[in-house]
């Protein structure tokens, strides 16, 4: 277990995450591949607390904001799908497609 | 104050332009007013040595001297304009005639400028107003479209000559820093050949020399009087005036005089067989009046121009007095073909003028004529045999046509009809065959020593044996006349005839050498500029008009416009082989806006709606930045 | 915890807060109230801030900068704010629930101040987050209409990406140079090592502040949220955001050495490619509203070459806020005026409006020049100034490709403005919503002219504006 | 010690990798919540491996119950009743595998080339402590900003979510101005009027 | 009294396009009256202008500071050139103003626009900062787009786009060469005098991507071959009077820039590229004369005329820079006076060529060659004044293109003899083509459909005979005129 494997592992993550990311119709899948890439940035920043930082508390306050913005991108992401859903009964991508050119 | 000799004949025409006079007598009265001024201030002018000048800037001076020819040429122009202004007042048809008068007025004011120039702007500015006279004198009749497009010929033609004239003053200031004659003795080398090309140039323009001699026939379609203004005492004189006027200058460049007597001699041998030739009164005129002016630069060109002026003198005289002649005829006859003519018996007076008018032409002593004829045969003898021979010739043809002119305009052939001409005409005519008769004066060796005296210059003798052979000559050119005038009155007018008697066939090698090979040039120029300069704005607002479809587009901008490019370049290369890198280089904006065009539907089609393509967009993006990033690092 | 300095932002807040409690107990024809509300909450903060101006300082623990950038740039996010306040009431009473869209839209303003006042990475993560949540719910405002939630939710996606994407890079940067506060970051990127996982960092930054400032690769939500989001928060997004990117991203850039990294060609780069494909795409755009967000992609294009040209020339910055400032002003002039004519966006509805609204008509016109930059309005002086820095910061190319695009971009403007000044009006004279939008209108026509007109004064106090922490050399 | 944590991290970070990659493989969505989940857990497990205790722990909690609420939402909204039908829908698909294998290759790359930093955490360092300081301290204002950002996080889902308010149904009228007064709202609408449609296979 | 000249037109033309309640003839007569202030002011200002040797090269200077910081001021003054220009402009605006026009019922606009336009247009003369300049110099497209857009006639819009966009790239290269000159010079600034003096870019390849870049956009608004094709449709699709200012203002604003800037304040890199703008010039007087006399078109024909009349101008402004080059000072100085007399004598020729074109289409709505013939006989008036207008044009002596052509060509030979020798080649056609185009026009027979073509009338007289008498005095006595433009020229070869 050293930083290097760490944030191996952490790329591994946002790999995944970005393939999910990419490759999801669905906007709630979509949603979960982002997660996935947040969760390996925040595997990351403690990666590089713990090993590089000395534990330098600004590497704590980073996952924290890594967690913030997960949580906000979730509120607020479900929030739209509920909108959308709602007014055009969509919950792909591939749905929305009036605004274009 | 010597430009006074210039303004007064424009005042008139100004006055007479203001005023609503439109009476044959009133514009007679105010015409020859004007002149017999011009003539007046000319006169004091000689007589007190008048000189002016005007400061248009520190380097542009307009100046005006009189030198003892230039006098001359002051005094001899009003003197024939006045008789021809009567004449023409009474003449010429009553539409349009105050127009005509005051143009004839103006002419002679350019005339009397140009005359009494000092300097080469002066000159130039003179020379081109008689030039822009001409146009407007030779298109007066401007209803019927044959007339202007006789104008715009003769107007183009000479002023194609004037660029000569043009080129030199820029000579004469790039060498000399000045305009002025005086200054253009020391000219450097490239300079002073400029000039005197430039000059000889523009005066056989004016002069109707080879081979600009084809607009003197477009020249008739103006009306008898300006006809007889413009080779008597105007434009045409003006070209010979000003080789005789700066002949200290021209000579210092050694290759003058040869040239000068090469297009002497050859316009006085092909306009005496195209006068022969003629079957059209006035052509017939026009083309003498070529003939005698190449005479005048055999002249000059042979070193004498004393004897040149003196010619010009007798010549204006004449000159004028039988296109009059031919003008009364034409009017009469209703045309001006020589053969619809005849009217010794209808008009004996006019033909008895004429006559005299002829006879001097044809160089038979003790008319003027002949006296300044056979000195150019004298001053071309001291150059060579063969020069003073062919000058004999030319006199030979001269006689040949000047018989053959008078003997079918005025030979006796139908009975009297019709009224004769008014008092007015006869005034002119009767003026100016008194002048001509006058001048005759010349023979007597008492007056011409008086004159070459007078004039500071040497005037040669000439050898008996020339004399006799010119003269002899003269008689066979006034037999071959008459014999031709009887027995081919239709010569000149069908066949080989009519194709030598215009001009030898030199207005339609102009036409297919120059005219319309230009005219197809810039057709060609205004395509390629419409289509191929013009390519940028045109393609952009070309696809935002119709091209929706991607599909369109790359039809529309590949395919067809491919198609047209190679068109295009195919008509391109046919015309205009040597612009052809023009064409390459305008493809690079014609491709930008292609591109341009083409792009902004390209960068639309990024945005497709779909977010998933985004997000490839955007993934893409930031690896390819970053990558750039860790590898420029 | 000198609060003091944060004033103007406790102000926006409180009334954020106010204008929400409000909304939930105004009944309902008196939601506008609400609006009131928040413009007098914003005047108090732009006095406040005003007063902020002068000051160069880090504050907070070097988290916030007080310096002439971050003050300038957020005086002129709460003008904006307001300007999309004064035009929101008449836009969305139909909405029952308008009060919050007050109130959301200060908590987006804070958003944007937050990122330009930012000196801390991790600050610059919040900033940009706020400004994106609030955002997202501006965008898709309109839960009745198609196309608003469409723009919403694309917004959404693509910013949830570029976020994602940046908070990784300020992980990576934090790792990498041991700390998130310019200042200490500075010293550390002083040294010059650039390690590629330090590069990779700030490259997911800078992608994340593309996607505020709407620059490549992360600009496709611009144009979506120009034409379908309200249109108070269509004019908002498009220009509040940016402001606070541009001074965040300049903030970031100025901190590598000029000699030692090559960032700069990058941004040069990124700004080349912003503005061209901004401008192209714009070139066919039949749809007003769409037209303005492409060129307002373009004009994000043109802001990046005063970024990439930070520590290079001192003119960098007075470049920066002038532009931003006038490209403000051009485009919320714009916006007011669709605003005004109730929405109205297809070209071939505009024709002849020169005739039926002269004045709508003559701002859009202004505000169009401006945009391209047609002297003396705010516009031409704001590219002036750029193309001045990037010439002297040894970038003259740059300045000739935005020649270049700045010529195509005339020709969608006049595609707009040909068919406004010569056509034939069809139909009857356009409606329109009402007097706030006309004042906002008015203001913002005006505010085209007078800026440009009143540059000296304003590049003055731009001239000595500072950056901090790294002040321009 | 060592061998135990290294032990430890590789069959947490496998777990946390094979889940991951799972959360795509499946084809029920309540499935992959659960097992975005267990990839979080193992995270967050790992994180604890790393002496962070608080972190991890708060991994672990928020996104367990982060994940239930997706799980019920899926439930609740989707066009999925239940969530449990079996359903596969990716587009792009090549696209999203090199992005993915490229975005894990490029890390790992300037992972392995660069100098990594090496200062280790002190054992026995107050670390939540030092965390706790640094939120009311130096890092005051990202914390607050954090918390402003919640707060409009929660007004703007509330607003876009909620079926009714005070005044009724909350979307009623929520459109833009007619161009007439009275009239529709100009520019483009959705081809079908709002009506998706779905992807099944 | 130069700022008020420039501002009076530009408020009057605001309070015109405010003043809802003005009728069609009081808008007209107001505008007439506020345009004809400025020619007033510069009247004066000519009166107290001193043309002596020892005189200072700028006069009536005055400065307000705009933007400090960069060095931008408004700076006004006039040195002999431009107050020769700046008169000749005020002049024709009131000519163009007065001209009967079909203002398509939006009269106030018309006459708003025109107004603002002088202002704009003086405002370029007489400004004494680049970037104030600049300023102008764009902004005379805005107006002018206004005009061809909304008051031209046939494919009007798409007219004035092209003229837009092409010229608005020209402005642009200008401006990126103005700030780079200006960032040459330390401290910065953007005053022309200081940059005269100091000629702070002087070498290198740098200096010559700066010159590159003016003469590219003065190419571009002169316009010089192969940067003209703009002109044609904007000519041709704008009203008379719009024309008449394009022609007669607009394109002087290029040439004038090219003196003003580039051969000014970096002389010795002007100097370098003289032979090949003579080239360019060249070029553009042969190609500009031979594309003209293929049209069919009244107005594109009169239209390529400009093109080649630019050239003339072109080529004598490339002369007088060559200063490094052989030819004298006197020849340099002859050949500059030449090009601004030029300036001068074009815009008032070819205003008074377009005005008549304009009236042309009032009366017919066609610019065809083709569709006209025999006027002479019922538009005596029209006939004489085009007659006069074409000679003039073509450099007939006695008129004013006559002044200033020979002088750029002689002055021109001293330094390119070559290129003065094939330029005169341009006046020869010009003289052909102008004289075919009065030809299909008025003489010949009559077609029957212009039988009730009225001549000109009430105002057009007075504009075209004033317009027109000053072509004959400057023909006839020049000396006030090129005492007035010696003073400038004098001032930049002596001092160059």
């Amino acid at each position: 277990m050293t930083l290097t494997t760490v944030l191996i592992v952490a790329a591994a993550l946002i790999g995944i995450g970005l393939y999910g990311a990419l490759s999801q119709q669905s906007f709630v899948m979509l949603m979960m591949g982002l997660e996935l890439m947040l969760n390996g940035t925040l595997l990351a920043a403690i990666g590089f607390w713990s090993y590089g930082l000395g534990g330098a508390p600004e590497g704590q306050l980073m996952a924290i904001i890594v967690m913030a913005v997960m949580a906000v991108d979730m509120a607020v992401g479900f929030a739209l799908i509920v909108a959308v859903y709602r007014k055009r009964q969509a919950d792909v991508t591939e749905s929305l497609t009036t605004l274009k050119n | 104050m010597l430009f006074l000799l210039a303004i007064a004949p424009a005042l008139g025409a100004a006055i007479t332009f203001a005023s609503d006079m439109r009476t044959r007598f009133g514009l007679a009265t105010v015409s020859s007013g004007t002149t017999g001024v011009t003539l007046a201030v000319a006169i004091v002018a000689a007589g007190f040595g008048w000189t002016g000048a005007i400061g248009w800037s520190d380097q542009l001076r307009l100046t005006a001297a009189l030198t003892p020819m230039a006098a001359t040429m002051a005094i001899l122009v009003p003197l024939i304009a006045l008789p021809v202004l009567l004449y023409a007042a009474g003449h010429e048809s009553e539409r349009g005639l105050k127009r005509l008068i005051v143009l004839l007025l103006l002419f002679v004011g350019g005339m009397e400028l140009l005359v009494v120039a000092a300097d080469l702007l002066t000159l130039l500015i003179g020379w081109e107003i008689v030039g822009a006279c001409s146009w407007a004198l030779i298109g007066h009749d401007w209803r019927d479209p044959d007339n202007p497009r006789g104008g715009l010929y003769a107007f183009v033609t000479t002023r194609f000559g004037d660029l000569g004239l043009f080129l030199a003053a820029m000579a004469a200031f790039a060498g000399a820093g000045s305009f002025a004659y005086a200054d253009l003795a020391g000219l450097p080398s490239p300079m002073i050949e400029m000039v005197a090309f430039g000059i000889l140039v523009s005066a056989a323009a004016k002069s109707g020399q080879v081979p600009f001699s084809p607009w003197l026939f477009r020249a008739m379609a103006g009306p008898t009087s300006v006809s007889a203004l413009l080779h008597a005492a105007t434009m045409v004189a003006a070209g010979a005036y000003v080789l005789i006027r700066l002949h200290p200058v021209l000579h210092q460049e050694p290759a003058f005089a040869p040239a000068a007597i090469g297009i002497g001699l050859v316009t006085a041998l092909a306009g005496g067989l195209v006068a022969a030739l003629q079957p059209h009164a006035k052509k017939l005129l026009a083309a003498s009046t070529s003939a005698h002016y190449g005479l005048m630069f055999v002249a000059v060109g042979a070193g004498y121009p004393l004897v040149a002026l003196l010619h010009l003198v007798a010549h204006a005289g004449f000159k004028a007095l039988l296109f009059l002649a031919a003008g009364i005829a034409g009017e009469k006859a209703g045309t001006y073909e020589l053969d619809r003519m005849g009217f010794g018996r209808a008009l004996p007076s006019v033909a008895a003028l004429s006559a005299l008018g002829a006879l001097t032409l044809g160089g038979v002593p003790p008319l003027a004529g002949a006296w300044t004829k056979e000195e150019i045969v004298a001053v071309a003898g001291h150059r060579g045999l063969w020069l003073a021979a062919g000058v004999m010739l030319a006199g030979g043809l001269s006689a040949a046509y000047a018989a053959r002119f008078q003997l079918m305009a005025f030979g006796r052939r139908e009975a009297a009809g019709g009224s004769g001409p008014g008092r007015l005409e006869y005034c002119g005519v009767g003026l100016l065959a008194g002048f001509s008769l006058l001048l005759s004066a010349l023979w007597y060796p008492a007056i011409h020593d008086a004159v070459a005296t007078a004039f500071g210059a040497e005037i040669p003798s000439s050898t008996l044996a020339e004399l006799i052979a010119s003269l002899a000559l003269v008689a066979l050119g006034l037999l071959a006349g008459a014999s031709l005038a009887r027995t081919a009155p239709a010569l000149g007018k069908v066949g080989t005839g009519a194709a030598l008697s215009d001009w030898l066939g030199l207005p339609s090698a102009i036409r297919l050498g120059i005219t319309r090979p230009f005219s197809r040039l810039a057709t060609s120029a205004a395509w390629f500029d419409d289509a191929v300069f013009d390519a940028v704005p045109r393609l952009v607002a070309a696809t935002g008009k119709g091209i929706a479809s991607h599909a369109s587009l790359s039809d529309t901008f590949v395919v067809d416009r491919g198609v047209r490019l190679a068109a295009a370049f195919g008509v391109w290369l046919a015309r205009l082989g040597d612009t052809v890198g023009e064409f390459v280089t305008d493809g690079l904006p014609r491709g930008t806006a292609g591109i341009v065009g083409f792009g902004g539907a390209e960068a639309r089609q990024l945005q497709t709606g779909l977010t998933h393509q985004y997000y490839a967009l955007l993934g893409g993006g930031a690896a390819l930045l970053v990558v750039v990033l860790i590898i420029v690092a | 915890m000198p609060l003091g300095d944060i004033l103007p932002e406790i102000a926006v807040l409180l009334t954020a807060v106010a204008v929400l409690l409000a909304a939930t107990f105004l009944p309902r024809d008196r939601q506008a109230w609400c609006a009131w509300l928040a413009l007098v909450g914003i005047a108090v903060s732009l006095l406040l801030c005003t007063m902020q101006v002068g000051s160069s300082r880090l504050t907070f623990s070097g988290v916030w900068a007080l310096d002439g950038a971050s003050t300038w740039a957020r005086l002129m996010i709460l003008a904006t704010t307001a300007v999309a306040l004064g035009l929101s009431p008449d836009w969305v009473k139909t909405d029952r629930r308008h009060g919050e869209f007050y109130a959301v839209l200060l908590f987006s303003c804070l958003g944007a101040m937050a990122l330009a006042g930012a000196s801390d990475l991790m600050q610059v993560v919040m900033g940009a987050l706020l400004s994106s949540v609030t955002g997202y719910t501006l965008a898709a405002y309109h839960r009745d209409w198609g196309t608003s939630v469409e723009a919403g939710m694309k917004y959404f996606l693509v910013g949830a990406l570029a976020n994602t994407v940046m908070v990784t890079g300020v992980v990576l940067m934090l790792g990498m140079a041991g700390t998130t506060d310019f200042a200490k970051m500075e010293t550390a990127l002083g040294a010059g090592a650039s390690a590629p996982l330090l590069m990779l960092g700030f490259g997911l930054v800078v992608v994340g502040l593309a996607f505020k400032l709407g620059a490549v690769p992360a600009h496709a939500w611009m144009p979506d949220v120009a034409e379908a989001a309200p249109v108070p928060a269509a004019a908002f997004l498009t220009v509040a955001p940016k402001i606070g990117a541009a001074i965040a991203l300049a903030r970031l850039v100025d901190l590598f050495p000029t000699d030692a990294f090559a960032i700069r060609p990058v941004i040069a780069v990124l700004s080349v490619l912003t503005m061209t494909l901004g401008n192209l795409a714009a070139l066919w755009q039949d749809d007003v509203r769409r037209l303005i967000g492409w060129s307002s992609v373009s004009q994000s294009g043109y802001a990046l070459m005063a970024v990439t040209v930070v520590g290079l020339t001192e003119q960098a910055i007075p470049a920066l806020l002038f532009f931003l400032l006038g490209y403000a002003a051009a485009n919320l002039a714009a916006f007011a005026v669709v605003g005004h004519l109730r929405g109205r966006t297809d070209r071939r509805d505009y024709a002849g409006l020169a005739a039926t609204r002269p004045v709508a008509a003559t701002i859009l016109v202004l505000s169009f020049l401006s945009l391209v930059g047609i002297p003396p309005l705010a516009g031409f002086v704001g590219k002036l100034e750029l193309f001045v820095a990037t010439i002297e910061g040894g970038y003259a190319w740059l300045a000739i490709v935005a020649i270049a695009n700045t010529v195509a971009s005339l020709f969608y403007y006049l595609r707009v403005i040909g068919p406004l000044s010569f056509g034939k009006a069809e139909g009857s004279q356009p409606q329109i919503l009402g007097r706030w939008s006309s004042a906002c209108m008015t203001i913002g026509g005006a505010s085209i002219v007078v800026l440009g007109l009143a540059a000296g004064t304003l590049l003055a106090l731009f001239q000595t504006a500072s950056l901090l922490p790294v002040t321009a050399s | 010690m060592g061998l135990i944590d290294d032990a430890a991290f590789l069959l947490l970070s496998t777990v946390a990798i094979l889940s991951g990659w799972r959360v795509f493989a499946t084809d029920s969505m309540v499935r992959a919540s659960f097992l975005l989940m267990m990839s979080f857990i193992a995270v967050g497990l790992i994180m604890l491996l790393l002496a962070a205790p608080y972190i991890g722990l708060a991994t672990v909690f928020m996104m367990a119950v982060e994940m239930m609420v997706m799980a019920l939402f899926m439930v609740m909204f989707m066009m999925n009743p239940a969530g449990l039908n079996p359903m596969m829908m990716v587009h792009q698909h090549q696209l999203a595998i090199g992005a993915g294998v490229f975005a894990f290759v490029g890390l790992t790359a300037a992972v392995l080339f660069t100098d990594l930093p090496d200062d280790r955490v002190d054992p026995g360092a107050p670390v939540v402590h030092d965390l706790g300081v640094e939120l009311l301290g130096n890092s005051m204002l990202i914390f607050e900003t954090a918390g402003v950002t919640l707060l409009a996080t929660m007004v703007g889902a509330v607003v876009l979510s909620s079926r009714s308010g005070r005044f009724g149904a909350a979307d009623e009228g929520s459109r833009p101005p007619g161009l007439e007064v009275g009239g529709e709202p100009a520019g483009r609408q959705p081809v079908q009027g709002g009506g998706g449609h779905h992807h099944h296979h | 009294m130069l700022t008020l000249s420039i501002l009076i037109p530009i408020a009057g033309a605001l309070v015109l396009a405010i003043s809802p309640k003005l009728a069609e003839a009081q808008a007209r007569f107001a505008a007439i009256i506020v345009s004809a202030v400025p020619l007033l002011l510069l009247v004066i200002v000519w009166i107290g202008f001193d043309t002596s040797p020892s005189a200072p090269a700028f006069q009536s200077v005055a400065e307000a500071p705009w933007i400090p910081t960069l060095g931008v001021a408004w700076r006004v003054g006039v040195d002999g050139i431009a107050l020769a220009l700046s008169l000749m402009t005020a002049l024709l605006f009131i000519a163009a103003v007065t001209w009967p026009a079909d203002t398509m019922g939006r009269t106030r606009q018309y006459y708003a626009w025109f107004l603002f336009l002088e202002g704009v247009s003086l405002g370029l003369f007489l400004t004494l900062d680049l970037l104030i300049f600049y300023v102008f110099f764009d902004l005379s497209l805005v107006g002018m787009y206004f005009l061809i857009g909304r008051w031209g006639h046939g494919d009007a819009k798409a007219a004035a786009l092209k003229f837009f966009v092409y010229t608005l790239a020209g402005s642009l290269a200008i401006l990126l060469a103005i700030i780079a000159l200006a960032l040459s010079h330390d401290p910065l600034t953007f005053d022309m005098r200081t940059l005269i003096a100091d000629q702070p870019l002087s070498a290198g390849a740098g200096a010559s991507l700066v010159l590159l870049g003016f003469l590219l956009g003065f190419a571009i608004k002169t316009p010089l071959v192969p940067f003209h094709t703009w002109l044609p449709p904007a000519h041709v699709d704008a009203p008379g009077p719009a024309s008449a200012i394009l022609a007669g203002v607009l394109l002087k604003m290029g040439t004038y820039g090219i003196v003003r800037i580039p051969m000014s304040m970096m002389s010795e890199t002007f100097a370098r590229w003289a032979l090949p703008i003579g080239i360019l010039a060249l070029v553009s007087i042969l190609w500009g004369a031979l594309v003209a006399f293929a049209q069919k078109n009244l107005k594109r024909r009169i239209a390529y005329t400009s093109v080649n009349h630019m050239g003339y101008t072109v080529l004598g402004i490339a002369a007088a820079g060559a200063f490094t080059a052989k030819g004298s000072t006197a020849a340099r100085d002859l050949a500059l006076t030449g090009a601004v007399t030029e300036m001068v004598a074009h815009g008032l020729i070819t205003g008074s060529l377009f005005l008549i074109a304009g009236a042309f289409w009032q009366r017919a709505q066609s610019y065809d060659l083709d569709n006209y013939g025999g006027l002479a006989r019922i538009a005596p008036k029209l006939t004489a004044a085009t007659v006069l207008a074409t000679f003039a044009s073509f450099g007939l002596p006695a008129l004013a293109g006559f002044v200033a052509e020979f002088q750029i060509f002689t002055g021109t030979f001293a330094v390119y003899p070559w290129l003065a020798a094939l330029g005169l080649l341009g006046i020869l056609i010009t003289a052909a083509l102008f004289l075919v185009m009065v030809q299909s026009l008025f003489f010949g027979d009559l077609p029957p459909q212009r039988a009730h073509f009225p001549d000109l009338r009430g105002p057009e007289i007075w504009v075209v005979s004033v317009l027109l008498f000053l072509v004959v005095l400057i023909g006839i006595w020049p000396a006030w005129l090129l005492d007035l433009i010696g003073a400038g020229t004098r001032a930049l070869i002596e001092g160059g």
